[in-house]
């Protein structure tokens, strides 16, 4: 019995961007943190319509300092994440891991810097309802953070010693959209939690 | 598209071989608790939610019992308010989603022409976390520790100031854990279905039921984050002070009605959408011809998708919004009967137009066509504010819900049941026990739910323990008590016929049915890698228009490989190793389930899951053993 | 079969015991939702009959028995089907527009039932019973009852809704649609009797352990019987003259009682539970629960937790002629 | 059958977990309360209605009269010393409540009061409430240590 057949071994078995089926996971994981995020964000502009004074009185408005540092960090490490995804396509495992290190140790000095953000809330999130959104809506972009650099920690480990296959270099390029979600998200944060106490 | 001699014989019952081994699971417990192949975890899946069904179907008959006459004695307030609260959580959170997802999960791979969905250990991890959630709700239940306040707890009532002890935590993290699940299933059905399609599938050939999974699982993606926040936020409120639905801190009751409505309508969306998709596969299947308007009906589905997000505050009418706000959604809910109106046309024109063979599971989808339409426009008189504020939280409502929910998404899911059962199990389920529970379920459930109609106009709110005799309710509530026992009999000859069927049905063979989709050229129950050969399609009903499709050959045998095509046109793209069986995803599932219910006790308990959570996640990612796919091959 | 049959015989007994009490309006607010109600209904009934009638249609038309391959289908059969398809769908949404149409202009006279000389009435919910208040600018002419809401027949009433604690929903289906009553945001309902009488009503937001006994009655009555009803309401509860009532309110005062009620007139001016004065005045005992007389109330005093598991009044732990006097005096609160 | 599962299945897990939820209205056992969270929390709703926040302040922070929420004690922290004190009043304007708050609310508050300084389980102390947030709730506390303070200075 001839049957037409199809024959695919010549296709590649490693492919990049919206080709691989791990890209598609890692956007289906941005909708959903963005989902939440925006709803954090419409919980706090619901919240506001409580309030005559935002901050509420008594709460100073958040300091500037340590947050736009923190903007300004992860902005930045968005050029280096750049360039370890163009290693990863290339499949170049030095520069990859090099380009890596930088983003962990910006990553890193954003998390250092979470600590001076939260004191300058100038209020815990049992104070009232403004704390409760802002420390909620800085936890969960700082939850971002954290997991998005031990996940870039894990690939560094994996790209300097550990025991590598092509298919790893996808996920470390797809580790890298995961990355500007968490740096471009960051500005929302930035504006809401900080900036917003000033102009809403 | 190269015409190559197809594989002889015993060249195919090579690659069947090798084939059978690379996609195998171990064998005894270990391979049962690591299994990663998407028929094994659905089934589960499936099992596990109708058992949750039924025992949520015993509380709705003590519920019953305890309604059947006036200021009855048996079951004290604070156990009725677990039991309610108990049966709607465990209906929609336990049942009524993880189903669906769960035949998504088992028919998707089957009908798109691929071996597995896109990732199997997610998969695994989604059901393992499901299972704790639904582990957590019912021991905490028999423990009198059963959620107290509502399916949807609306605050201040569940806030700390009402709602003493660890009640409404557990059901606040019961829903992390469901929530966790259905995401992981939405994303797993989004990608197998835009990237794992077999060649010639395009966007226009894809079956409905395929495109119904799709919309539900965007759907899930958008629509379960809100419950998360909010069920976090509560829970927050509840143990560390914060102070999101505190009137006097300048927190907002209806904050939390927002916020889950938004998720709580797309919800019932998401449990009625595939459910559509049931209903276009049996009624194709035994009115023998393709379905009428086939890009009419994708395009209501989504539609379907997009306008159920906009109309969440038609459950919010009675809480005195202002009054261009109800309008608008007013508009928006009424509008939402469109696109549900063209199917049903749809359906009626395919049914009107083909040649009808009567067999058990048709009759699941013609009892639903009857009990939908009737469902949906009691949907639209309560979508219009002057009459929501009659019925809003009465019987009536109650009447609504269980029309479009069991009658909308129960009565397809049983006939979809019986339409698969033979290619699950490989034998064919009794035709006449098939009729049979079909007819008393049916007649149980109108005398049970349509009484009520009558009973909410007659006054009666919802989620009452009991009412006093001269309220006038006595009669229609034990007619509906009455009608709760016929159709508790129906379930049971539902489920004799399915407890049945394994053991003496006759064998089904791979087309029983004489159906049109893909899953059903494969022999039942299918082999763990579905297809030999991945068939090409050519056509929107392809078993129909070429029973013998071209095949795809050249995929590796000895790896579990498939092929990953284009989103659009399903052209193929490139080959996919996919990840075999593992304990990494129930050992992740254990370790976040930890965090997360020492978290009810005290908030280190997160810390604690995040450090557990460190731990699996590493041991699920990092590689071992043979890197598989830098084989010789790759490198010649 | 004879289960079916004897269900069948519940339905005509439980069935239609008269017009249900949101389609028996009593007030201009119902008669409109029920007038709306009724275009609902006929049109829901039009659009079943048909939708039933083209699957029996298409049913009785069926052939095949065994499962026969696909037939080509036939394009003049389609081409008409796609004809009526359409029309279905533009008939829907026709139809659909005009439900619109219609919902929007009954909102809209529900809305538009304020006059000047409306009555204001504030209800405030509380777990488990409904504190009414008739709103006056000296303090003095304030009158505060319970679970009860008098109202002049004919005369447009504002319920100004509140809640002290969880979210309820204040409803009386012969008369209005409900209003939720949130601790936050004050929300208010229109409401007016056109013939005077007793219209029975319930809380229809799930509030806790005796949601099913928060029940209320609004009673309408002609302006005249209204106004000396509130007249007596503003008077003080009414001095005791025999000992035994004497008795009874010393107990009042030294027991348990005082700690939550208010009787004007005596030095018991709490106000955590509902306000005692005219307690003997009022129709029903424990909202709406039980009927207002002796037995009743002293079945209520003596465990209030066997009526209303779960209600926050204490059970009276007194001696027998305390306890006799205490019932008695509170059954001579005219 | 349902409950001899429930009971099996309680003395299985955590005991405590099933005690912390009971809601006995009619109370047989109500020195019991302290251990059920439906019971204290009934006694922070009875603490604020009966006025006691008048003296002992929002959260017993103190006030007219002495703070309940701190280590000190003067008249015994153990479940009977407080009730006298609330039945049989104190010297120094504790006045008795003794025929007007009856037994099963005098122990829920010996609960809630004895929970303001994180004597009982911490499962079973209530959350914040629905008004201004003077301090932490009673379970965000960190649990005292009780001391016998000395006799009340007069007047204070």
């Amino acid at each position: 019995m001839r049957r037409a057949t199809l024959d695919v071994s010549a296709l590649p078995s490693l492919v990049f961007g919206a080709r691989a089926p791990i890209w598609w996971g890692v956007v289906g994981l941005l909708l959903i943190e963005g989902t939440a995020l925006a709803l954090v964000a419409a919980a706090y502009l619901y919240l506001r319509l409580n309030f005559e004074a935002w901050p509420p009185p008594g709460t100073p408005p958040p300091r500037l300092g340590a947050a736009t540092a923190d903007l300004v960090v992860l902005l930045a490490s968005v050029l280096p994440m750049a360039l370890v995804d163009r290693a990863a396509r290339r499949e170049a495992r030095r520069p990859a891991w090099l380009a890596l290190l930088v983003v962990i140790a910006l990553g890193a000095v954003s998390l250092a810097l979470r600590i001076p953000e939260f004191h300058a809330l100038g209020c815990r999130w049992d104070s009232h309802a403004y704390g409760s959104v802002v420390w909620t809506t800085l936890g969960m972009h700082t939850a971002h953070v954290l997991t998005s650099t031990v996940e870039n920690v894990l690939l560094a480990a994996l790209l300097l010693a550990g025991p590598l296959e092509r298919k790893h270099y996808v996920d470390v390029h797809v580790n890298a959209l995961y990355w500007y979600f968490v740096a471009g998200t960051w500005t929302l944060v930035y504006a809401l939690v900080f900036l917003g106490a000033r102009w809403l | 598209m190269s015409v190559v001699a197809a594989p002889d014989r015993d060249g195919e019952a090579h690659d069947r071989a090798a084939l059978a081994l690379t996609w195998a699971t171990p064998r005894g417990l270990r391979g049962w608790l690591s299994t990663a192949n998407h028929k094994a975890v659905a089934t589960r899946y499936v099992v596990s939610a109708f058992v949750f069904f039924a025992l949520a179907g015993v509380l709705a008959l003590i519920m019953r019992l305890q309604l059947a006459w006036p200021e009855s004695r048996l079951i004290g307030p604070d156990l009725y308010n677990q039991i309610f609260t108990v049966h709607g959580s465990t209906m929609m959170f336990l049942f009524a989603v993880p189903v669906m997802e769960a035949m998504g999960i088992y028919l998707v791979p089957l009908m798109i022409g691929t071996r597995n969905v896109a990732f199997p250990r997610m998969n695994a991890f989604g059901y393992w976390t499901y299972l704790i959630g639904g582990g957590l709700l019912w021991i905490a239940f028999l423990l009198n520790v059963g959620p107290d306040t509502g399916w949807f707890s609306y605050v201040p009532l569940a806030g700390p100031a009402y709602a003493a002890g660890k009640r409404v935590d557990i059901w606040a993290q019961m829903i992390t854990f469901t929530e966790i699940a259905a995401l992981v299933a939405g994303v797993e059905i989004v990608v197998t279905t835009l990237k794992f399609r077999c060649p010639g599938m395009s966007l226009n050939r894809i079956p409905l039921l395929v495109w119904a999974m799709l919309v539900m699982a965007l759907m899930v993606i958008f629509a379960m984050p809100a419950i998360m926040i909010a069920s976090t936020m509560l829970a927050m409120d509840r143990l560390v002070d914060t102070h999101f639905f505190n009137p006097a801190e300048g927190g907002d009751v209806l904050l939390w009605q927002h916020l889950f409505w938004f998720f709580g309508h797309p919800e019932v969306y998401i449990i009625f959408v595939p459910a559509t998709g049931f209903v276009s596969s049996l009624i194709t299947a035994f009115a023998r011809r393709p379905i009428f308007g086939y890009p009419a009906m994708v395009l209501a589905l989504i539609s379907t998708g997009f306008l159920g997000f906009g109309l969440w505050v038609h459950h919010m009418f009675a809480t005195g919004l202002p009054q261009l706000g109800e309008s608008f959604f007013t508009a928006a809910s009424m509008m939402i009967a469109i696109p549900s109106g063209i199917q049903v046309f749809c359906w009626l024109a395919t049914l009107r137009s083909g040649r009808i063979v009567v067999r058990a599971p048709l009759l699941f989808a013609l009892g639903f066509i009857a009990l939908f339409v009737l469902g949906g426009l009691t949907g639209v008189m309560v979508a219009a504010v002057p009459f929501d504020l009659q019925a809003h939280d009465t019987y009536f409502v109650v009447a609504h819900f269980h029309y479009v929910l069991v009658g909308g998404a129960v009565f397809p899911l049983l006939g979809a049941i019986l339409f698969w059962l033979p290619k699950m199990t490989g034998r064919m389920p009794s035709e006449s026990l098939g009729r049979w529970s079909f007819a008393v379920l049916f007649v149980g459930f109108n005398l049970t739910f349509f009484p009520m109609h009558r009973l909410g106009l007659a006054g009666m709110p919802r989620r009452v323990y009991t009412y006093l005799a001269q309220t006038g309710w006595a009669g229609g509530n034990l007619l509906a008590s009455a009608g709760a026992g016929v159709m508790a009999v129906g379930v049971l000859l539902f489920a004799a016929n399915i407890a049945w069927t394994p053991g003496r049905g006759t064998p089904a063979g791979a087309d029983p049915w004489g159906a049109d989709t893909l899953e059903w050229s494969v022999p039942s129950p299918p082999p763990a890698y579905n297809f030999v050969y991945l068939p090409v399609v050519e056509s929107r009903t392809p078993l129909w228009t070429t029973p013998t499709p071209a095949v795809v050959t050249g995929l590796r045998t000895d790896v579990p490989e498939v092929l990953v095509t284009d989103a659009i046109d399903a052209t193929p793209d490139h080959r996919h190793v996919l990840d075999g069986p593992s304990m990494w995803p129930l050992l992740t599932a254990l370790a976040s389930g930890i965090g997360v219910i020492v978290a009810i006790f005290t908030p280190w308990g997160v810390t604690l899951g995040a450090v557990l959570l460190l731990i699996t996640l590493t041991g699920w990612f990092w590689p071992r053993g043979v890197p598989v796919s830098d084989t010789a091959r790759e490198r010649a | 079969m004879t289960r079916v049959a004897l269900t069948l015989a519940l339905t005509a007994l439980g069935g239609c015991a008269g017009r249900p009490a949101a389609l028996d309006p009593a007030g201009p607010q119902a008669a409109r939702i029920a007038g709306f109600w009724s275009l609902l209904l006929a049109v829901s009934i039009a659009v079943s009959v048909v939708v039933l009638a083209v699957l029996l249609d298409a049913l009785a038309r069926r052939r095949g028995g065994s499962l026969p391959p696909p037939p080509a289908v036939d394009p003049r059969l389609e081409r008409r089907l796609t004809f009526g398809v359409a029309a279905a769908v533009v008939l829907t949404a026709v139809l659909l527009l005009f439900l619109f149409v219609a919902s929007l202009r009954t909102a809209r006279a529900l809305n538009a039932l304020g006059e000047p000389d409306a009555l204001t009435v504030e209800v405030t919910g509380h777990q488990w019973w409904w504190e009414v208040e008739y709103w006056d600018s000296a303090p003095a002419r304030r009158v505060r009852t319970a679970n009860e809401i008098h109202v002049p027949v004919g005369r447009p009433v504002l319920v100004k809704t509140r809640s002290a604690d969880v979210i309820h929903s204040l409803w009386a289906p012969r008369l209005a649609g409900k209003k939720d009553l949130l601790p936050q945001h004050a929300t208010s309902l229109w409401m007016q009797a056109d013939r005077p009488g007793m219209f029975d009503g319930q809380c229809a937001e799930f509030c806790g352990h005796q949601h099913a006994h928060m029940r209320l009655t609004v009673v309408a009555e002609a302006p005249e019987a209204f106004q000396t009803w509130l007249a007596h309401q503003r008077t003080p509860a009414a001095e005791p003259t025999e000992p035994a009532l004497l008795h009874g309110r010393e107990v009042f005062l030294a027991g348990p009682c005082a700690l939550c009620h208010t009787i004007a007139g005596t030095t018991a001016a709490a106000r955590l539970g509902p306000d005692l004065t005219h307690l003997a005045s009022r129709t029903t005992l424990a909202a709406g629960t039980l009927p207002n007389d002796l037995g009743a109330l002293a079945a209520w005093l003596v465990d209030p937790q066997s009526v209303k598991p779960g209600v926050h009044m204490p059970p009276a732990a007194l001696p027998p002629r305390d306890f006799q006097a205490l019932v008695a005096y509170l059954g001579s609160l005219r | 059958m349902r409950r001899a599962i429930g009971a099996l299945l309680c003395a299985a897990l955590a005991t405590t977990a099933c005690q912390r939820e009971q809601r006995r209205f009619s109370d047989s056992r109500p020195r019991d309360a302290e251990r059920s969270a439906w019971a204290v929390a009934e006694g922070k709703r009875l603490y604020q209605a009966f006025n006691c926040d008048g003296c002992h302040g929002r959260g017993g922070g103190g006030g007219m009269g002495p703070p309940l929420m701190d280590a000190a004690w003067i008249y015994g922290v153990a479940p009977d010393n407080v009730y006298a004190s609330i039945m049989r009043g104190r010297p120094n304007g504790m006045p008795a409540f003794g025929g007007r708050v009856t037994e099963s609310q005098a122990w829920q508050l010996v609960a809630y009061v004895r929970s303001l300084s994180g004597q009982p389980s911490r499962g079973a102390r209530p959350g914040r409430d629905d008004h201004m947030q003077v301090r932490e709730s009673e379970q965000a506390r960190r649990a005292e240590r009780p001391v016998a303070a000395g006799t009340p200075k007069p007047g204070r």
